[in-house]
Formats: structure tokens, sequence, C-alpha cells
């Protein structure tokens, strides 16, 4: 994890939840809904709670598990006044729907908090051996996560199960907030982002990196849940994959239409994606989808020096272009 | 001013005979201004002999042996007085960029032939590397009242795809450094004229012609001598001077100097460092008109 | 019709009507010789190219895609090809991850008038792909039947 | 949809290495295909009757002709579908003459990818709908620009047709190159004689607006609707009352100015008019030369103006024109012959161009007609031509013939003789080229009744031999080497597309050669249009032209220009994008990216929509590949068509 926590670590935690949950109370009697997380079926999960009234502010729970990015719900509430709470990374959605006009500034509410990252599921289940039923206890500390499950406990080191996108995150703070409780850890910018991960894929041989995607592709389930929990998959019933008119995909189970729809996502998402990682996380196969957009942003950064997600007024590098391009060489015949 | 100028350099076979004169002077020159030049190891001809009209190949590999004499002293550029050995040079790198002509000269070396190393005239360094400004500085003795033409001859910068120095119908470099020697340069019509020199030996009157041409036309222009960079051109110009007289019936007495004669007069080294006696036509009266000046100058002043 | 094995590669183009379309044009009028392979589509404008055509030209059994449009500045639409030069450039370097050699697509400007520079676009361009060999083609509903077919060609 | 397809012979252009039977017969096989043949010339009027019989009697929905390149026949063969009582756009083209036979000769190889081009074209025209125009009004006025013999010669025949003009010429007076000539080939007759009674129609006419000095800034909208910002330049003299006296040029003290007109012979003054019979005859200030305007002292043409109408503090000045059409005709401009080092690169002042001869030899100009070397004003004896400098040159990059200089130089050859009786003239050419009428027996009288030397040959050498310059080349037909001792060196130099002449293109959405010489929409047919519907050329600006050819391509261009508005409306281009209201989010990506302006915001029952206005969109389809959910489609090029086309072409 890039943010080291002190042990004085965990009652900042209680004291900015609580300046959080006041901040809502405040807010909330001007607000329609305010969307945070709390507490779900389990121990070990957490789910987006929508807060309409006082009393539903009690049950805020921002936590490690605290994973959705809630940014996913702000278009389909647009018209109504909104509070939303986000992690660093959930802000940067914010703030691409903001540029591109798909919700109001003036509706929406948003409270930030200093996020010391959110666990990835799949990690947790792996070291569970495969299966997380029946979970009877969880605590987490800075450093270790506590687990009794079916009469077994298990103590996970926090860093291993910390979802990638956190090791390196470099927005922990919310970059853009109305309201922000604790104090703030320090943002990075686009220079620092790391992409280890894609350069160590790139340098596998051409049928290497096709077989693998072949093969990872091949257990999709064409659900499209990577689509649905993209925050800035805004067409929504009108998705490309599923259109007659434009019929860029057939309905066929084959993997080559599979892959050419990650594609089509990744590309629809240049300039614009944020790595909030939540196409991965949804995947019930686990296929590592984002990977293909954060080749794309790396793509972008080194063409472009452009990010997505940092600044509202910005316009994405693809819908701009400049008479000169400084970074592009073209092909001499 | 690069402080550090150093070079491979290739002296070519008239420096030994010839053109001796133009080599000291050259020597002479570069140790006067801080260039260090350090002669190519075991060189030999550079193929611009006969042997370029007869076999491609072969010319290209004694130029390539020699230049990878060059690699082999760890440099990566070497300069020559000689225009022809220069050309020859280049033309050699030039032809082995292509991959069969290149294989015919490996067949002809003992190893693979270095296509790296650049070469360039002791011209184009003084006027490109060493500055005709920092050259302006450095003179003590001006060659004052000396009325001169800079003569080039036709490939010191030709084909100028290839030579890549100066411009090819109208070349300053020598006329600039003679201005800033002190001289009063006339603009020499025919500074990119040949002299003849490759019919030097089967067709002796077109040398005359040709070369008689160049002698009228610095009379005409006023010039009481012509600098030139190239052994051929002098030696047409110097040594048969005589010959030319006897054959067109003209009377004509023009010292023909190498620039670099006169850029060490003008540096203030002696007549004998510069090879002055090797002159065929005596410059002696121009010498001394010019002390001659000098002193009136002085006297004015 | 199938290629005509040992000889060509599917090559796919992507021209813009009013230079590269023209310049190829004028390549066939004054009989400049090309390769065979390249097979061309014509659109308005390269700006009107997404460049998820050419995944998609891939993706289907392309061998190479070559596009090409009007010199910047001289697009018939004023900014079309400004707009295609930073797509393709992203999708030309975003390739490799899929497992496409970027080779395998590139974009250039033709006009007009430039019927020589299409013929030597073509020909190198075909070259490339030749020099490539041909595209791993995805076959089948499952990843195995390409795979199998993957493993037996290395 | 039933399709039926025909593959052309072309003669012998498409058979000759395609096999178009096996063509057709391949094609018989795709869906969708009920009739497929093979024909001899589908574009000739039984090939057509040929498909207007077929769609009657298979009752076919759509064509595909596979033949020459749509630039070609498109539009014929719309019409014949058309004429059949199909919609236009029910058609497509496969090009299988310039994209196959004409560029391999591999009959296999050509016919297996006739077949892909027109399973390619069947494929697109199974999605192609039926499209309709739309009408809309036009604005009948004209826009010329250049003020050259071609544009003054398609302003007159349009104002004369009842248009209104306004023309806009850069330098502050209009006559082009051909003010500034002495006299005409082959007739010899005085330029400025037959010229300026038609500059002066220019400034008379009640149709015509002009605006000298003055440059194209900006130009908006299409054929039928343009709006152009014109750059009235600033001339530090208010023409309104400017009554074109003089006083001021004579009283000037600023005598050093260049003489643009002059080409540089001789000087003027820093506020000048260019020429006596300069329309429209105004002073301006050249601001580098005047000393008030760079130095702030001065002011003796305020002073001695009688008018008062001299206004140092004059800024540019921007207005802005409705017109339906353009006429381009922004001529041509002298190749820089300082590339030449051999003819001395400009460092010899006796060395000049032809243009500047000419001015030498006009009565109005410089020297009053009086031959003169500029270096000592001496008259010449020896005065030495060389042609083709500049052109037919690949060495300097321009390997075009330019096409009059051989006819000029003859006629400056037999002007010289009038002029210096005692004076000769030689010629150094590549080749003689007088096509034209009149034009060979021109050049035959310079050489034979002017006694002109010609030498057919290449100057290799200039150079100074005390005041005379040796000219040295090559006699090609005797084999030997040539040198004169001239007095005088004029260079025929060659012609290239004006200064600023790709910056207009651009601004014009046309395009041009790399010489910067515009291209006409196509190189027999379409000789002063060019692909921007409402932009037609004249005169040089396409390419090298003598007057006569210059003066006809302006009255051409005029007779478009009065075709295109012989009609009140016109029909709008269907080819646009269409938004699905259903599919848009409202997230405005297309209007972002769209560079007419041609889409809008609008509201549906509460939500943001995209809207296409009809009349703007020019077709680019940017806005269809940057919608990510597809719901703006650029009709005749949506994505289902594009898609279909990948998938003809990538299926095995």
């Amino acid at each position: 994890m890039g943010n080291p926590r002190s042990e004085s670590n965990k009652g900042d935690q209680v004291k900015f939840q609580e300046e959080l949950k006041d901040n809502i109370r405040k807010a909330l009697p001007e607000l329609d809904v305010v969307i945070g997380w709390c507490g779900s079926f389990d121990p070990l999960h957490a789910t987006p709670h929508f807060m309409r009234r006082e009393e539903d502010i009690d049950k805020l729970e921002i936590s490690p598990l605290s994973v959705h990015n809630l940014a996913t719900y702000l278009p389909g509430l647009r018209g109504k006044k909104v509070g939303i709470v986000v992690k660093g990374c959930d802000s940067r959605s914010v703030v691409e729907l903001l540029q591109e006009n798909l919700i109001n500034r003036e509706d929406i509410t948003i409270f930030g908090f200093p996020c010391t990252g959110v666990v990835d599921q799949s990690k947790i289940k792996k070291a569970l051996g495969g299966h997380t039923g029946n979970i009877e206890f969880c605590d987490m500390s800075e450093s270790v996560i506590v687990i009794k499950s079916e009469d077994k406990a298990y103590t996970l080191p926090m860093a291993e199960m910390l979802a990638d996108k956190c090791s390196s995150c470099r927005y922990p703070d919310a970059v853009i907030s109305d309201y922000f409780a604790g104090e703030k850890i320090g943002n990075k910018g686009e220079e620092d982002a790391d992409y280890a991960a894609v350069e160590t894929f790139e340098n596998l041989s051409v049928p290497e990196r096709f077989g693998y995607w072949l093969k990872e592709f091949d257990r999709c389930i064409r659900c499209y849940a990577c689509r649905n929990a993209c925050p800035l998959c805004v067409c929504r019933d009108h998705c490309a994959a599923e259109s007659r008119d434009p019929h860029w995909l057939s309905q066929e189970n084959n993997v080559r239409d599979k892959l050419m729809f990650q594609v089509i996502h990744a590309y629809h998402l240049a300039g614009r994606c944020t790595e909030c990682g939540e196409c991965q996380r949804a995947c019930p196969v686990d296929i590592p989808v984002l990977m293909f957009k954060q080749k794309m942003n790396k793509e972008i950064r080194d063409t472009f020096q452009y990010e997505a997600g940092v600044d509202p007024e910005a316009t994405p590098p693809l819908l701009s272009f400049k008479m000169k391009e400084e970074n592009i060489t073209e092909k001499v015949w | 001013m690069n402080t550090s100028l150093n070079y491979a350099y290739y002296p070519g076979c008239s420096s030994t005979g010839t053109s001796i004169e133009y080599d000291m002077s050259s020597r002479a020159v570069c140790a006067a201004l801080d260039i260090k030049l350090t002669d190519v190891p075991d060189w030999s001809c550079c193929g611009s002999t006969p042997a370029h009209t007869v076999d491609h190949s072969l010319s290209s590999a004694l130029s390539a042996r020699n230049l990878d004499q060059v690699a082999s002293m760890g440099l990566d550029s070497c300069i020559t007085p000689c225009p022809s050995c220069l050309a020859n040079l280049k033309t050699a790198k030039h032809r082995m960029e292509d991959e069969g002509f290149r294989d015919k000269v490996n067949n002809l070396l003992d190893k693979p032939a270095n296509t790296k190393i650049e070469t360039k005239s002791v011209l184009q360094i003084l006027v490109e590397d060493y500055g005709i400004e920092n050259i302006r500085k450095k003179v003590v003795k001006p060659l004052t009242g000396l009325v001169v033409g800079a003569y080039y001859g036709c490939i010191l910068n030709r084909p100028a795809e290839l030579m890549q120095f100066d411009d090819r119908e109208h070349p300053m470099a020598m006329d600039n450094i003679m201005e800033a020697l002190g001289a009063t340069v006339v603009p020499f019509p025919l500074k990119v004229e040949c002299c003849g020199a490759s019919f030097g030996i089967p067709r002796k009157d077109v040398v005359m012609r040709l070369s008689g041409k160049l002698l009228d036309t610095a009379k005409s222009i006023g010039a009481m001598a012509l600098v030139t960079a190239c052994p051929l051109c002098q030696m047409n110009l110097d040594m048969r001077q005589d010959q030319i007289n006897h054959a067109n019936g003209s009377h004509h007495k023009i010292p023909i100097f190498y620039f670099t004669q006169l850029l060490g007069l003008a540096l203030g080294l002696t007549e004998k460092e510069l090879g002055m006696n090797k002159l065929c036509v005596s410059p002696r009266t121009l010498l001394d008109f010019m002390v001659n000046e000098e002193n009136i100058k002085e006297k004015a002043a | 019709m199938p290629v005509l094995t040992g000889k060509e590669l599917r090559i796919v183009g992507f021209l813009c009507n009013w230079c590269s379309y023209g310049g190829a044009d004028t390549a066939g009028i004054g009989r400049f010789n090309q390769p065979t392979d390249l097979r061309i589509i014509k659109v308005p404008c390269s700006g009107r190219i997404d460049p998820l055509f050419v995944v998609k030209a891939l993706m289907n059994g392309a061998d190479g895609v070559l596009v090409s449009g009007c010199h910047p500045r001289d697009c018939h639409y004023a900014e079309g090809n400004f707009y295609a030069r930073r797509r393709l450039e992203i999708m030309h370097n975003f390739l490799p991850i899929i497992g496409y050699e970027p080779e395998r697509f590139e974009y250039t400007w033709v006009s007009a008038s430039e019927g020589q520079r299409w013929q030597q676009v073509v020909t190198s361009f075909t070259e490339q792909i030749h020099k490539l060999g041909p595209a791993p083609k995805i076959l089948g509903p499952e990843a195995s039947d390409t795979l199998s077919l993957m493993q037996a060609a290395l | 949809m039933k399709v039926g397809v025909f593959v052309c012979h072309c003669g012998s252009n498409i058979e000759a290495t395609v096999d178009t039977a096996a063509v057709a017969a391949a094609a018989r096989e795709f869906p969708g295909v009920v009739f497929a043949t093979d024909t001899m010339y589908t574009c000739s009027e039984p090939g057509q009757d040929e498909i207007v019989n077929a769609i009657k009697e298979h009752n076919l929905g759509g064509i595909v002709v596979a033949s020459c390149t749509p630039r070609m026949h498109e539009q014929t063969f719309r019409r014949t579908v058309e004429r059949a009582g199909l919609n236009k756009y029910l058609f497509e083209m496969a090009n299988i003459r310039e994209h196959v036979s004409w560029i391999g000769k591999d009959r296999e190889a050509n016919t297996n990818k006739s077949v892909d081009l027109v399973r390619m074209a069947t494929e697109k025209l199974l999605r192609n709908r039926p499209l309709y125009s739309k009408k809309f009004d036009i604005n009948k006025r004209v826009l010329v620009i250049g003020g050259g013999v071609a544009g003054i010669q398609a302003a007159l025949d349009c104002a004369d047709g009842g248009l209104e003009v306004v023309m806009v010429e850069k330098t502050s007076t209009i006559g082009g190159k051909m003010a500034k000539l002495d006299k005409t080939f082959p007739t010899v007759d005085c330029s400025s004689c037959i010229l300026g009674p038609r500059m002066v129609d220019v400034a008379q006419h009640p149709n015509i607006t002009l605006y000298a000095y003055s440059e194209i800034e900006e130009i908006n909208g299409y054929v039928g609707n343009f709006e152009i910002k014109v750059k009235k330049k600033a001339t530090y003299v208010n023409w309104d009352s400017c009554t074109g006296c003089g006083i001021c040029m004579e009283k000037c003290p600023s005598k050093k100015a260049t003489d643009y007109f002059n080409e540089g012979i001789g000087k003027t003054t820093a506020i000048n008019i260019p020429f006596p019979q300069a329309i429209p005859k105004k002073a301006k200030i050249d601001p580098d030369f005047c000393t008030k305007l760079t130095k702030g002292k001065c002011g003796v043409c305020a002073k001695v103006c009688p008018s008062g109408c001299i206004d140092y503090e004059m800024q540019d000045e921007f207005v802005t024109e409705k017109v339906g059409a353009i006429v381009t005709a922004t001529g041509y401009d002298l190749f820089d012959w300082s590339v030449y080092g051999e003819y001395g690169a400009g460092r010899y002042p006796d060395v000049i161009t032809g243009l500047q001869y000419e001015r030498m030899l006009s009565a109005s100009g410089p020297t009053g007609g009086h031959i003169k070397r500029p270096s000592d004003g001496k008259e010449p004896k020896n005065i030495v031509f060389i042609q083709c400098v500049g052109s037919r040159d690949k060495s300097v990059g321009r390997p075009y013939c330019t096409g009059f200089c051989c006819m000029y130089t003859a006629k400056q050859a037999i002007l010289t003789k009038d002029h210096l009786p005692d004076s000769q003239s030689y010629v150094f050419y590549m080749d003689i080229r007088a096509v034209g009428k009149l034009y060979d027996e021109f050049t035959r009288r310079a050489m034979e009744e002017y006694d002109t030397k010609y030498i057919r040959g290449r100057v290799s050498m200039i150079y100074p031999k005390g005041e005379k310059l040796l000219v040295r080349g090559a006699d090609t037909l005797m084999g030997s080497q040539v040198e004169v001792d001239a007095d005088l060196v004029v260079l025929a130099v060659g012609a290239e597309a004006s200064a600023g002449a790709s910056e207009l293109a651009e601004k014009l959405r046309i395009s041009y050669d790399s010489y910067g010489f515009y291209m006409e929409g196509h190189p027999k047919l379409k000789p002063v249009e060019t692909n921007t519907a409402g932009v037609y050329l004249a005169g040089a600006c396409q390419g090298p032209k003598d007057i006569p050819s210059s003066v006809a391509q302006g009255s051409a261009a005029a007779a478009k220009v009065l075709g295109l508005f012989s009609k009140d409306q016109l029909e709008s281009d269907p080819q646009v994008s269409i938004v699905d209201i259903k599919r848009c989010i409202g997230c405005g990506k297309c209007i972002q990216t769209c560079p007419f302006g041609a889409i809008k915001e609008m509201e549906f029952r509460g939500m943001v929509k995209a809207d296409v206005i009809e009349t703007i969109c020019q077709g680019c389809g940017i806005c269809t590949s940057t919608c990510p959910q597809g719901a703006i489609q650029l009709q005749h090029s949506t994505d289902n068509q594009i898609l279909s086309e990948v998938n003809a072409l990538c299926q095995f």
C-alpha cells in the first residue's frame, strides 16, 4: 500500500467518520439523498447506502470494505439534489461526469475523506481458500484483517489484501469536494502514474499476449457487469454491445466478440477512464479487464500529457487536436 | 570557440612531393591555432589516383583502409588538406552505403570497412569549427595592401550533395578568411572553374587554355596573387605558369599561394615554416611589398 | 474471395474521399503498378474512421489495415484529419496490448495529386505486412480452436 | 432488396486484366443478388439502358456497377437508376479500373480482387436507404478572388449576367501580371491598351464591389451561402476622398521605397499609386518606408493632400460579405530563381527576370521604355535570353513546363530589335513550345525576321568579365561549347503558384498540388470546378496559363456561376448526419467536435438531445466516429454500412 498507516490512524478514522457524519447531517436537509456505504449481509462486505433521513446517517460506515464507486449512481439521479461520499478515486469519476455535462455541479454535494485503500475481495477469497461463505467475524486494523469463518480464524496482512489500484494510489484525497472530513494525505500527479504491470505484460511475445487474452476471455459470460459497474459507461441501455444499429457485435458466444467488446470499452473510455477498477472488481469470473484501460491511459498520458478526472474544465484529448502534435511522429514512407 | 579541437590528419600523397608547402603550412597553422592534428598511422594512397577511373571498388577499398586506420585511433572524423583525397574518401563512404558495393569493398579488405568516419577539409574545419572571427583575433601581421583573389577549383565543394560545404557555385570560405587577414579580396569570377588538371598529362593544351584563362582573369581584376586550397590547382597555376605564358604569349607573374601559407604569414609564422621558398613563381616582391605597406600604415598611425 | 494463398494477404484500406481515394485514382490513371492485396473502403473523411473499424477488421481476419487521409491542414472538412491523427495514433499504440503488432496498422496522408506517393505507400505497406506474415485469426466460438492452431503454427 | 450487378469491360481497360464474366458469375452467388452481367461500356447509352431494363424486368431495388472510380461516373449512374424509378442512393460502385485493372497485370489476382470489391459494394448497398434532398435558398452574389485578367473576365461576365460581384484584390490595383506587360504575343499589341478598358469597366460596373488592397481572412458556409470575412489592409489614405491626383507622390521625400509594380526596377515613393492607369487610382502608404510611420517624422503628404485624406492612424478593417459562389483567380508568381548559383544567384545586377525586362520595355515603366543595364544605365548590345529557368528542371523541384515563356521570350527578342536595332539577341532554349494559334509562326519571325540567334542548350555559367557578362552554355545541336559576351541577361523565369495560394486553399477547403496550384474537379471534364461545391477556378492559379487561356477560363468560371445561380434554390446533399433520438444521451461530444457548428442541443421531453442542422452539415462524419453509442449516424456512411464492408472483406 502506498500510504503507510500509523498506529494512531485508527483513532483518526473514527474521528473523521464522526466529522463526516456531522457534515452530512448539516447538508442533508437541502438534499434528496446522500449516498455512502454501510454494513452488508456479512461482516466482510459493505453495501451502498442511500441516506434520506437523519437516522440513516448513523448506519454510515467507512472502512476498507467501502469498495464501490458510488459515482456510478449519479447520472441516473440527474435532476435530484444528491450528496455523495467519495474516495479519492471515486471523486475523479465525479469530475469526469461533470466534464461531460452528465451531471450538474449545483445538484451535487461531495463529501470527501482521506482514503487509505480498500480491499480486493478476490484476494481475500483466495486467501480463505476460495470460499467466503459464513463469515462470522471480521475486524480490521491498519496492518491486518482478522476473519472468522466456519470456526476457522484467519489473520491476513492488510497490505496484501488491498486492491492493486490502492497500492499505487496517487489520489487518496478527493480531488473535488464540498466537505472534507479528516486530514488530507496528499495527492500526486499524472507523471507518477505507475504502469509497470502493463509494461511487463507488453514484454511478452506477440502470440503470448494474444493467446493470453483468448484464454482469459474464453470464460467471459458476456454478463456486462464490467460495463454496468463502470461509472463512465453512460450509454446504459444504448450500449453498442447490444445494439443492431450500429451492429458492432453479434450476440453469438464467441471469443472474438468478447475480446472486441473489451477493446470497444477501452477505446470509449480513452481519455475518460480514471482507473477506479470497478470493471475488474465486478467481473464474476475475474478477467483482468482493467489492463486494457490502463494501457489506454498510459498512451493518453504519454502522447497528450493528459489524465482524466482531475480537472472538470479540461477537454479530453480525443475531442480536441493541435495543428502540430509534439508527441506524434508520423510514419515516413 | 571550441578549445579542444582534435583531428586525425590525412596528409595525402601530394603532401610529400609537389604540395609539400601545403602540408607544412597546414600543420604550422593548426599548431599556431592550438588545433591538435594526429597523423593517421600507416596511411596509404586514398585511391583518387587513376585507380578510380579503372576500378571503383579498388579505389574505395583504398579509401576504406585509411578510414579504418582513423577508426583505430578511436576518432570518428578525419581532415585532409587535399580536395581530391577528400572527394575520394567521401565518395567511398557514400558508395559503401550500397550493400552490394560494400560487400565488394569488404572482399578486398582484411576486415569489414568502417562506414561511420566523417571527413572534412582543413579549410572546412577552420571556417566551421574554429571560426573566422576567432582567426581574426589571432592575426598579428595583417596582409596589408595585398589584393588577392580566391580560387577554389572544381572539386572542393562539388558535388554539393557529397561535399556538404560552402556554396557550389559561389564559395566564400577563402574569401572570408583572406578578408579576416586584412587582405583586399577581389571577387574572382572563375572561382570554381576547372584548371584542366585531369587533362594534365594527355592534353597539356587544355591545361594551357583553361589555366591561362584563370591567370588572365586574375590579372584583369587586379589580383596580385591567387590563393588556392588544392594541390593540383596550385601546381597548374604555379609550376606551369611559365609554360602557360609560353603557350599563350602572356607575361604573367602571379604568385599562387596555398591559403594556409598566407594565413600562417598573418599569424606571424616564418616564411620558412610555411614553405614559401617552394613556390615556383617567386612571391618575394609581393611579400616585401606587404611588409612595406604595413610599415607605411604604422607610421601614418 | 479467399486470399490467394502464397500470393496475397488480406489488407483493408480506409481512404478519405477527397484526398487519398483521389490519390489512389491518380495512381491508377498513371498506371503505377501496385501489389494487389489491398481492398479500399471509401469514407468521406479520415475523421469518419472510428479506430474501432481498424480493430474490427483485424479481429475479423485482416492481416493489415491502412488508413489514409488528406495532409494535415488540407482536410476538406478542415479538421477531420486532426481528430483522426489523435485517435488513430492512440489505437496504433494500443494494439500491442491485445497481441497485434502495431505495424499491422498504419495511417498516413496522401493528397489527390500524389499518385506516386500512393503507389509507394501501398507497396511498402504491403511489403511490411508480408514481412509480418498472416495475423492470428480467431476461429470458432472457443479460444481453444484458435489456440491449438496458433500452437501448431509456433 | 433485389440487387443487380453490372461489371463493365470499359473496352479493354478492365477486361484486359480482369475476367469480368467471372466476376459477374461470382456476384450471382452473393446474398441479395438476383441479376449480374458483364457489359462492354456500362456508361454508354445502351449500357445505361441495360440497367434501366434490368431494374424493370427483374424488379431490382438496387444496383451495383463495377467499373471506373465513382469520382468519374457515380453521378451518371445515379441519374440512370433515378431514370428507372429508384432512389439514386440505392446505387453503389466498385472501382475495378483505377484501383484494380490499371495498377496490376495479374489477371487472377485482379479478378479475385474485383469480386471482393463487388461483394463489398453489394453488402453496403443492402444497407443503403433512399435519401432525399432538401431545397435551400441561395445568395446570388459571387466573390472573385484576384483582380488579374482572369478575375476581371470572370467578374465582368458575371456582372453582365446580372449578378452582384465582390472582387477582392491583394494589391492596391487590379490588373495583375498582365498590367505589367508591355506587349502581348503573338499580336504584339499593347497590353495596357487592351486590359485598361476592362479594368475601368470593373471600376464602373454597378454590379461590382471592389476591395483592393484586401485579403480573404476567413471563409465559412457552403455553396449558396458563403460568409466571407475580408481584411481591408490599412492604406493610411482615406480612399473615399482620395482623388488620385498624385501630389502626395510628387512631394513625398522618401523616394527609396521598393517598387513592387516595377518588379524592383527602380524605386518609388513611400506613398504611391503603382501606375498611372491603376484601378482604383488611389494612393497608399508603404509603411516600411514611410518615415512618418517608422520614425514619426515627416507628414509631408498630409500637408500637401488637397482633400485631406491622409490618416497615419489607420488600422486594418474587416468587412463581411455574403455570397453564393466563389471564383478563385489568384494567378501565379515567379519562381525564386536565386537558387541558380550558376546564374549568379542574384549577385549580378545585369541578370534580370523577363518580367523586369517587360517593365523596362514599357513606355510607362521606370526607364520610360528604354532598355538600360541596371548596373550602369548603358544601352546593351548583346542580350542573352535564357529559357526554362525554374521550368522543366527537376533539380530545383520544378519539373513542369510553364508553357508561356517560349512565347514571351520570342516577343521580347522581337521588341528588343525594335527598341535597339543594332542589338543582337541570343536565346538559349531547351525546346520551343509554341502551341497555339499563330504561335509557331511568331517564334519563326523572331528567328528569321528579327535575326535572333536561337541556341539549343542550357547555360552552365554566367560570370562577369569586365563590364560584360560572359554567358557560357552548350550548343547541343552543334555539340560545342558557346560563350557569349552579354551586356544583359534576361531569364525566362517559370511560374509557380502565387504566394499564399496554399493558405487560401485551406480556407476554401480545396486541394492543391505539390507546387501550390489548385486542383480542378477533373483534369478533363471539370477544368474550372473544384471538388468543393460552389468554388471555381480561373486562370493561372490552376496551372500556368497565357492570357487567352486565362481569359477563357475566367469566362468559363463565370458561366458555371451563372448556371449555378439559374435556379432559385439548390438541393442539399442528403448525405448528412441524423440523430437517433432514443440513443442520444445528450453528452454533447458531437457538438464539441463538429467543425461546422452543424449540431445543436435541443430539448426533448425534458432531456437534452443533439440535433443536426441539415443545411449546415457537410457530411464529414466526425460526429459519428465520436459518438460512443452510435446515436448520430452519417447517412450513406453509417457504422453499419462501413462494418458491412469490413465484414465483406474479412470473412475469409
